[in-house]
């Protein structure tokens, strides 16, 4: 039976009562050696061996996962995808993500439920308009889709949202990209699994990365629950447990590791059919195919190893949801957790190399690298092959710490005067 | 209908009290103390809904927080509710209730074909089709999206309001059924602090559910109402009912929802709806109980198929009969109880079907004592009935009950009762990070271990005897006590005598055979409420979803408003069987909060509207609310942004307010400027190293301008400090910043420099600032003052002074924003507004104009002024702004060591310009980018942006800033602004300041 | 001379007086504002034991060294704020002749490492008593305000609701409570506070 | 909402505290001499400990010090609390897998 996924093979099968469907990836034994391994089976290692095996012809692969495929942050993340960030070097980054995405589920045969629903965000005072303008002007200038909205706009465009926002953060304007919108987190990482497999990648699942092994300043291998395994190269794409792995094999990050917590309502017939985020207010949500609204807090501030998040956050975060949208205060929360983020001074990513010869990292997409997952992929599995970056990520390196080339997202910094 | 359903007496509603209510339309009655499920039942309504994915029917299954079949609408509108469980809505006068996810009716739901089509939509379908055209995704995903989702929304701001409190205690305890109650009891008889929760509108637990226990040889409720009674007497207990401990946080920190006003039909306007309380205790103790498990067998999901112990609650609590002919089905003891009351109650037994070859137990012995049917060794192995159950297909069981052997019986019945074990409540165990383990014996998960100041009792603990209820209740009160530094004053009392019949010896079988493989013929429901059966976790795992997380996501089960709590155990059970692992690898799923779902609104409290975040309001405000003053939000604050008079817009008000402070006078509110007291010996040592330009030589008197870095090198604040003595300083902070200034300052002494003298002492709120900027504005205020010499000798533009203005005392600094002569002025906040309308009184024959923040930031922008923030977004240096004229080369200061990485010394870096527009009229939008070279189509380079534009009216034209890529050393260059609407606005590179570059005019 | 009826208070423009009618039912809280207190901020090291003693005999009594405690005599109000940090408090508005309670310390401090600064105008005190004030705090505040934790003559500084806020329960008898709010905040807190009284019945009367 | 000890006020709620991240991270000597990594160090680099970790608190609603407690970042016990200046009491801090 064909291992492709099309509405004949799901006819077929179910003619067979679906007892015939076949594995969607294979749980092999690690083999004793590699050409490459990647540690981390989040989305973003996922992809980085899938694209190896695909674009680079690299197909000697494993890809080794503590527990399960996409049970860090792919597995709790909010799904907002987007490519308009300020800078040029993440925008070109994001924006080459958001073109995969666009051929995602035809290229994986995995559907991903790439649903471009737009992202709409919002100004709520001078200062955000300022800062948006410019950003809506860069993306425009950049070639990626960007409208700033008036308030009777954003009316028009999510009736149900009050501008006035409780009076406190009124609704001054937004900035829309209609291109971007929510994916099924899920099948991203399956999607990728699924199609990494079938180029021959072993992924090893419930296997922790224990050890690295490193002679003369080169990395000969890992070491894992499974035992040691060889490698000529390791890509490390483990988020939140990057500074644990960068501790194994002796260097350090300017990174930390925080709780950032989601939620979702109780699933209800569809209400809101975009995706709304404010800074000002902090809070995003969405509505998900299966009815609930799947809404973004806050990270706690301190260093958080823990997958879950305090109460005081979700008060801050439904507390701005019950002012942007009045008419849900009476919905009610269903499920609440959180993940740990891995966030760099700039809150921009880390992709490149490391002290270690042979060994690569890629990390620190803090609170928003769901949306860069194809693109992050991409131009890690090119680093890793070529032993050098990518022009799309080259500034996105380590050094640029040491340099001060900093990529700076956290938006424009305090309103003053 | 008229309640037929009901028993003549018995239970505990008060008949005297009945009700009307609404299902679906349909007027019907129940009594005070129903709930709306056991009204319906009361009415022979079982079908409430309809499924999630195939829309079949289905009933009430439970009759309490578990339920996942029977969810509602209440209400209508803005005061609507979806998802409300109708086991736990407590009936009220008028209630209007309706079906969800059905149309046009829950007898006749159109969608139900889904049923039919079933066999296309095993798990994950979607995840292989609807892939071709790309293009229609969109398409195919509206038509799930409408498909999906169960209740709808309320359509207007909701017209209740919430609360939330913090509350402390050395006790909480969770639940007051017979564990919960003995444990308040004896942990309150030592004078501990106590709160006990219920999420019941009464206390009592499963006991309310029961008939015939005793305690202490008195029926059980009594003794119930005693402890009820000890409880409200005792000082220091709080009981808390119809409020549900959600969730269990660090720190022993647990979060609770109080319902105050859902069971009333006209609540009070001064009440709130619901309450969040978020209570700090010491030591708590979870008596949460333990929650019936159904059987997973073929068609298991009609409505009046129910768990045994719901049947009991609604027979014995509401004195209804949940059927007329009922079955059993039971792996365990625990169901005979149910056959027993249900018999005793008339209701007709046609079997008891027990898998189980050789039934032990002390409720399987009064059952066959008593003639009721059973058949042990025996499954249910089908069902049919369309709304409601109709008759059950019962066969005999093979040896190790993997198969079923021999002809299949049918017998009729219009109920079905299930049990398929307990299952302790350990969510909030969990959420706190506790560990639980497998029970082969209990065939459950029980707790293990727990991680902080927690204390297990009763069925929660996996005890299910209520002697061991009321045992382990005592003592765990007295223990959590006990640790919270409580000790028993008065003499223990004697645990009181009951009896501890449990259900056990049973046998756990996961999935019950049928007569055809599986999914082959009927379904097996796993999770009722995602439509989720064995087969779907076995085609998961087939296709290599083989973690629990894995089968979990890829099949939702769990997934629900009920978060598996009927469900979980045994879709881990059917996991293991087919993975061949033991349950206690194949794990379960994470316990997340909350543990029933919580109302958006009531974590905003009263935190909403006006009330959502602080305004801060100067003392002048109200006068600028007066003067018409439109407002800008900077940080926390509310300040004017420009006062328009009748007719102006935004640049009419805003180059009227300009050309008055260069042509006369202009007045601003600057009170929200940060003002920091810094004192001590080595306050000029502390200033060389907070701000990058040099401090110990300026006089007594004497005002500075001051930039400050972060340790990063990038411009953080700035703003102007004076001496006012040897050993202090004056330091003026941004507006946005001013908490962060003073935190960065605060830090860098407190864990950094130790050694050094200084004091620092926010002083932001003590001064109210009035700005007075313009030709005139010594005039003015020499007429205001008789104590303070203001000719420019005297007092030289950045200096400071002290005396009266308006006869209050007042520090004068002569300090300028705008390029005019100007004074700020600072005087004791609560003088503010008198001092404020003074100048203006005074300053009407200068026709003093009031400025707002957009005039201010014209007026400095003429004069090339930054504004942190605006010019720098915290990638800009001093240098990038061409300021290193206030960036010493001799000392070292915060954020020096950053300026010198290699990157900073970059000559393309983004640096600030002024910039004209070749047309004079255009002004550029801020935030316009700027390219060396338009092309026709993007994408193009980008090398800088405009930071700030005004149409200046003093200039006759437009003015700008930028940052543009070494901008500094091509000033005189063209550029371009390719805008939005598709025009091209060439420009040129200047210097930034456009006004007065001598600064002949501030100097006056 | 300075005019002292110029003076206005951040909660004046809300009319408090005539807002005291508006409010009807059970009065389980009564609020009101205590406004114009002279607050002088006081760093000291406490280890600095003549300097102490200077402002010990400045002020007549002692400066509390228990954290969350004040101390009092007739005139003044000293509240613990941290290791090195104390507020002395007026009742009313400061003398104006005559030295003042910034002079006294700053003249008992000497130039002896410290700080003596006057924050009179940045604050207001709201006070709140009834049987109900425990519960009505409790609203917003973490702090655990049972009697046995905190008794009469505590001072605490925490936040409530979305204001830091310096508390202080002068009596158990009511049990009343002064709350001293930055000026910019007041109405905020006023309001929010006001709203929270709802369900307890609230009188509001004046200072 | 953790239960922090404030050295100097007792046990408070954490919301009345901000968060300094790492603590013991002294500031150069000498910037001047210091080289651009190390300064980077200072800087960015943080230990990020999974396990016992040393950090930095201020009681911003409170008494506002500074000081220092030392944390389990996975259960988030707090197991020391110190002053600033003091040196961090032993506890094994290697990362956990
Ligand atoms: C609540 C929340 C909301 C978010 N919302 C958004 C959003 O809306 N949009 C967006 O773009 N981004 C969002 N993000 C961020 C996004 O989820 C992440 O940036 C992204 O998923 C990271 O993917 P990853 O593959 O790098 O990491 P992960 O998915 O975390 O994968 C890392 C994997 O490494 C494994 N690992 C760790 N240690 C070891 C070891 N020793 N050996 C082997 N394996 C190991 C982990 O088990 C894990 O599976 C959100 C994150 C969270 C937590
Ligand atoms: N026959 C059996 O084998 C068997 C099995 C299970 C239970 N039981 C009987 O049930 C009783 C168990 O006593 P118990 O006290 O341990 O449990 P219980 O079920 O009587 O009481 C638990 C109480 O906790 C409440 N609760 C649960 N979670 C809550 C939450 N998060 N917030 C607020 N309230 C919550 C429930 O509403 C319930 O009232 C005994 O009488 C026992 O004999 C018997
Ligand atoms: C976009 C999104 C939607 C989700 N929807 C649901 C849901 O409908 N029901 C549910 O129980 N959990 C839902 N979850 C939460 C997961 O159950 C789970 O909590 C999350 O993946 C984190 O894993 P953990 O709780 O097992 O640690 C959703 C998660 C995400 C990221
Ligand atoms: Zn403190």
């Amino acid at each position: 039976m064909s291992a492709r996924y099309s509405i004949f093979s799901l006819i077929r099968n179910a003619l067979a009562y679906h007892e015939d469907w076949p594995a969607a990836w294979r749980s092999p034994e690690p083999k004793p050696a590699y050409d490459v391994v990647i540690v981390g089976g989040g989305g973003h290692g996922l992809a980085t061996a899938y694209y190896l095996a695909k674009e680079l012809g690299v197909r000697n692969v494993a890809l080794i996962e503590r527990g399960w495929l996409g049970g860090g942050n792919t597995g709790r993340n909010t799904t907002i995808v987007r490519s308009n960030y300020l800078w040029d070097e993440s925008a070109a980054l994001y924006e080459h993500s958001m073109k995969l995405w666009e051929g995602l589920s035809q290229d994986l045969n995995y559907n991903v439920m790439f649903s471009q629903r737009g992202v709409l965000s919002l100004a709520h005072n001078q200062h955000d308009l300022r800062a948006q303008s410019r950003q809506s002007n860069a993306n425009r200038l950049g070639g990626i889709d960007s409208e700033l909205l008036t308030p009777a706009q954003i009316k028009a465009f999510v009736p149900i949202m009050d501008l006035r926002a409780g009076g406190r953060y009124p609704v001054l304007g937004g900035a829309l990209q209609r291109r971007g919108g929510t994916a099924r987190h899920d099948a991203v990482a399956w999607g990728y699994a699924r199609a990494a497999d079938a180029l021959g990648v072993d992924i090893i699942q419930e296997s922790p990365v224990t050890g690295f092994r490193i002679d003369n300043g080169r990395v000969q291998g890992v070491e894992t629950a499974k035992g040691f395994i060889q490698a000529d190269k390791v890509g490390i794409v483990v988020a939140g447990h990057s500074g644990v792995m960068a501790d194994l094999a002796g260097f350090r990050l300017p990174v930390t590791s925080q709780p950032l917590q989601a939620l979702v309502s109780e699933p209800i017939k569809p209400v809101l059919d975009t995706v709304i985020m404010s800074g000002a207010v902090h809070a995003y949500i969405s509505q998900s195919d299966k009815g609930e609204l799947v809404i973004g807090a806050g990270a706690d501030r301190y260093v958080g190893y823990g997958q879950r998040g305090s109460m005081q956050v979700s008060e801050d975060t439904l507390g701005a949801i019950c002012e942007l949208f009045p008419s849900f205060r009476r919905l009610r929360m269903m499920r609440q957790w959180g993940g740990i983020v891995d966030i760099c001074p700039d809150a921009s990513p880390i992709i490149g190399k490391t002290p270690v010869e042979g060994m690569f990292i890629n990390c620190g997409w803090g609170t928003g690298g769901f949306k860069a997952t194809p693109g992050s992929g991409w131009v890690f599995a090119q680093t890793i092959a070529h032993d050098r970056p990518h022009d799309l990520n080259a500034a996105f390196s380590l050094d640029r710490f040491r340099t001060g080339y900093i990529i700076d997202e956290h938006g424009a910094a305090g309103v003053a005067h | 209908m008229s309640q037929r359903y009901r028993l003549p007496d018995g239970g505990r509603i008060d008949r005297t009290a009945p009700l009307n209510f609404r299902f679906n339309g349909t007027a019907l009655r129940g009594y005070v103390g129903d709930t709306l499920a056991s009204a319906l039942l009361s009415n022979g309504i079982h079908l409430v809904g309809r499924s999630f994915k195939y829309h079949r029917p289905r009933g009430i299954f439970s009759a309490g927080a578990e339920e996942p079949n029977a969810l509602v609408q209440l209400g209508t509108g803005a005061r609507s509710d979806p998802n409300m469980h109708a086991t736990q809505v407590e009936l009220i006068e008028g209630l209007k209730a309706r079906s969800q996810n059905c149309w046009p009716s829950v007898d006749f739901d159109i969608s139900a074909i889904n049923d039919r089509l079933s066999r296309f939509m095993p798990s994950g379908f979607y995840y292989k089709t609807f892939m071709w055209p790309a293009a229609f995704w969109m398409r195919y995903e509206y038509i799930i999206r409408h498909a999906a989702g169960l209740g709808t929304a309320p359509t207007g701001r909701d017209p209740d309001y919430n609360d939330k409190t913090f509350a402390h205690c050395d006790v909480l305890v969770v639940g007051a059924g017979p564990a919960g109650l003995a444990a308040a009891l004896s942990a309150a008889r030592t004078g501990a602090r106590v709160i006990l929760v219920e999420q019941d509108a009464e206390v009592g637990g499963a006991l309310l559910g029961l008939a015939g226990e005793k305690i202490g040889g008195k029926p059980a409720l009594d003794w119930v109402a005693a402890a009820r009674a000890e409880l409200v007497e005792s000082a220091d207990v709080r009981i808390l009912t119809r409020t549900t401990a959600y969730g269990y946080f660090d720190h022993n920190f647990v979060g609770l929802l109080e319902r105050l006003t859902d069971h009333i039909v006209d609540p009070p306007a001064h009440l709130p709806r619901h309450r969040l309380w978020k209570v700090r205790a010491k030591q708590v103790v979870l008596a949460t109980g333990a929650i019936e498990r159904p059987l997973v067998f073929r068609d298991n999901d009609r409505p009046g198929i129910m768990l045994a112990g719901a049947c009991q609650t609604y027979l014995n609590r509401y004195a209804v009969k949940a059927g007329q002919k009922a079955v059993l089905f039971a792996n365990n003891d625990g169901a005979y109880a149910t056959a027993n009351d249900l018999a005793a109650a008339g209701v007709k037994i046609a079997a008891i079907v027990d898998t189980r070859p050789n039934p032990e137990g002390p409720h399987s012995e009064r059952a066959e004592s008593a003639g009721l049917p059973v058949l042990a060794g025996h499954a249910i192995v089908g069902t049919t009935g369309d709304k409601r159950v109709r008759q059950v297909r019962i066969a005999r069981l093979n040896d190790d009950g993997s198969a079923i052997t021999g002809e299949a019986q049918e017998v009729d019945c219009d109920l079905l009762a299930v049990s398929g074990g307990w299952n302790p409540a350990v969510h909030l165990l969990s959420q706190a990070r506790g560990k639980i383990r497998f029970d082969e014996e209990r065939g459950t998960f029980v707790p293990m271990q727990t991680e902080q100041a927690t204390h297990v009792a009763g069925a929660c603990n996996g005890s299910f005897g209520l002697a061991s209820c009321l045992t382990e209740g005592f003592a765990t009160g007295e223990t959590a006590a006990k640790a919270a530094g409580l000790s028993s004053k008065s003499r223990r009392k004697k645990t009181p005598a009951a009896s501890n019949e449990t259900f056990l010896p049973a046998r756990w079988t996961w999935l019950v055979p049928s007569e055809t493989p599986l999914g082959r013929g009927g379904k097996h429901f796993v999770d009722l409420q995602s439509d989720v059966t064995a087969a779907d976790l076995k085609l998961a795992i087939r296709e290599g979803y083989r973690s629990i997380e894995h089968v979990k996501r890829y099949t939702t089960t769990g997934m629900g408003t009920d978060q598996g709590k009927t469900g979980n155990v045994n879709a881990i059970g059917i996991i293991a069987d087919t993975l061949d692992r033991p349950i206690a690898e194949v794990g379960v799923t994470t316990f997340r909060p909350p543990y029933t779902p919580v109302t958006f609104g009531a974590f905003a409290g009263r935190d909403v509207d006006d009330l959502l975040d602080p305004i801060r309001k100067t003392p002048m405000h109200g006068w600028h609310e007066r003067a018409g003053a439109l407002f800008e939000d900077v940080g926390q604050w509310r300040r004017p942004w420009y006062y328009p008079r009748a007719g102006e817009d935004l640049h009419k008000a805003v180059a009227r307010e300009v050309a008055a402070v260069r042509t006369s006078l202009g007045v601003v509110d600057a009170s929200t400027l940060g003002k920091i007291d810094i004192r001590g010996k080595d306050a000029a040592t502390f200033l060389n190293r907070i701000y990058t330009n040099a401090w110990s030589k300026l006089e007594i008197g004497k005002c500075r301008y001051g930039l400050m870095l972060g340790e990063n090198g990038m411009v953080m604040d700035d703003g102007v400090t004076a001496r006012l003595g040897e050993y202090q300083f004056l330091m003026t902070t941004t507006t946005g910043n001013a908490a962060a200034v003073l935190q960065h300052m605060e830090e860098f002494l407190q864990t950094e420099w130790t050694d050094l003298d200084v004091q620092l002492t926010s002083v932001t709120e003590q001064f109210a600032t009035i700005s007075l900027a313009g030709p005139n504005a010594r005039r003015l205020l020499s007429e205001m003052t008789h104590d303070i010499e203001l000719s420019p000798n005297a007092l030289p533009h950045m200096a400071f002074t002290e005396g009266t203005v308006a006869s209050v005392p007042a520090r004068v600094f002569r300090i300028s924003f705008t390029g005019e002569m100007s004074y700020e002025i600072n005087v004791p906040a609560s003088y503010g507004m008198a001092v404020w309308q003074a100048v203006l009184t005074a300053g009407e024959r200068y026709d003093i104009t009031p400025y707002g923040t957009e005039a201010m930031h014209v007026l400095r922008a003429e004069k090339g002024y930054i504004i942190v923030g605006q010019e720098t977004d915290g990638s800009v240096t001093p240098v990038d702004l061409g300021m290193d004229w206030v960036v010493s080369k001799k000392k070292d200061f915060v954020g020096r060591r950053s300026l010198a990485r290699p990157d900073m010394l970059k000559p393309d870096r983004k640096q600030l310009v002024g910039l004209l527009t070749d047309d004079p009229q255009v002004v550029l939008p801020e935030g316009a980018q700027l390219v060396e070279r338009a092309l026709p189509n993007p994408p193009m380079p980008m090398i800088g942006y405009v930071t700030s534009s005004y149409g200046s009216p003093n200039l006759g034209r437009s003015i700008a800033l930028a940052l543009v890529k070494g901008g500094l050393a091509r000033k005189g260059e063209t550029i371009f602004a390719p805008l939005a609407d598709g025009r091209v606005v060439p420009c040129t590179m200047t210097d930034p300041v456009f006004l007065d570059p001598e600064g002949e005019r501030l100097r006056g | 001379m300075v005019e002292r009826y110029l003076r206005q208070s951040p909660l004046a423009h809300l009319g408090l007086d005539g807002r005291a009618q508006a409010v009807r039912g059970e009065s389980g809280v009564a609020m009101s504002e205590q406004p114009f207190r002279g607050i002088v901020n006081l760093r000291v090291q406490p280890d600095d034991s003549e300097a102490m003693a200077a402002l010990e005999s400045a002020l007549g009594f002692a400066l509390p060294v228990e954290p969350n405690t004040t101390a009092a005599s007739a005139t003044a109000l000293a509240f613990w704020l941290g290791p090195d940090e104390w507020w002395i408090v007026t009742p009313g508005p400061e003398p104006e002749s005559g030295p003042n309670m910034a002079v006294t310390l700053r003249t008992a401090l000497t130039d002896r490492r410290g700080a003596v600064t006057d924050v009179s105008d940045s604050r207001t005190c709201i006070r709140i008593s009834g049987p109900r004030a425990r519960d009505l705090l409790c609203k917003g505040m973490p702090l655990d305000l049972h009697p046995r934790v905190f008794p009469s003559g505590c001072c605490a500084q925490s936040h409530l609701a979305k204001t830091g806020v310096v508390l202080h329960l002068i009596a158990e008898d009511g049990p009343t409570f002064e709350l001293y709010v930055l000026r910019s905040f007041a109405e905020y807190l006023w309001l929010w506070l006001e709203d929270a009284a709802r369900e307890y019945g609230l009188t509001i009367t004046s200072s | 909402m953790l239960l922090i000890p404030c050295p100097y006020c007792g046990e408070r709620a954490e919301s009345e505290f901000s968060y300094g991240g790492e603590a013991h991270i002294a500031r150069p000597a000498d910037p001047e001499k210091t080289s651009d990594a190390d300064w980077a160090d200072y800087l960015y680099t943080r230990t990020n400990t999974k396990g016992v970790y040393f950090e930095r608190w201020m009681h911003a609603h409170g008494c506002r010090r500074w000081f220092n407690i030392a944390r389990h970042t996975v259960s988030y016990d707090i197991l020391a609390v110190y002053e600033t200046g003091a040196p961090p009491p032993k506890f094994d801090t290697k990362s956990e897998v």
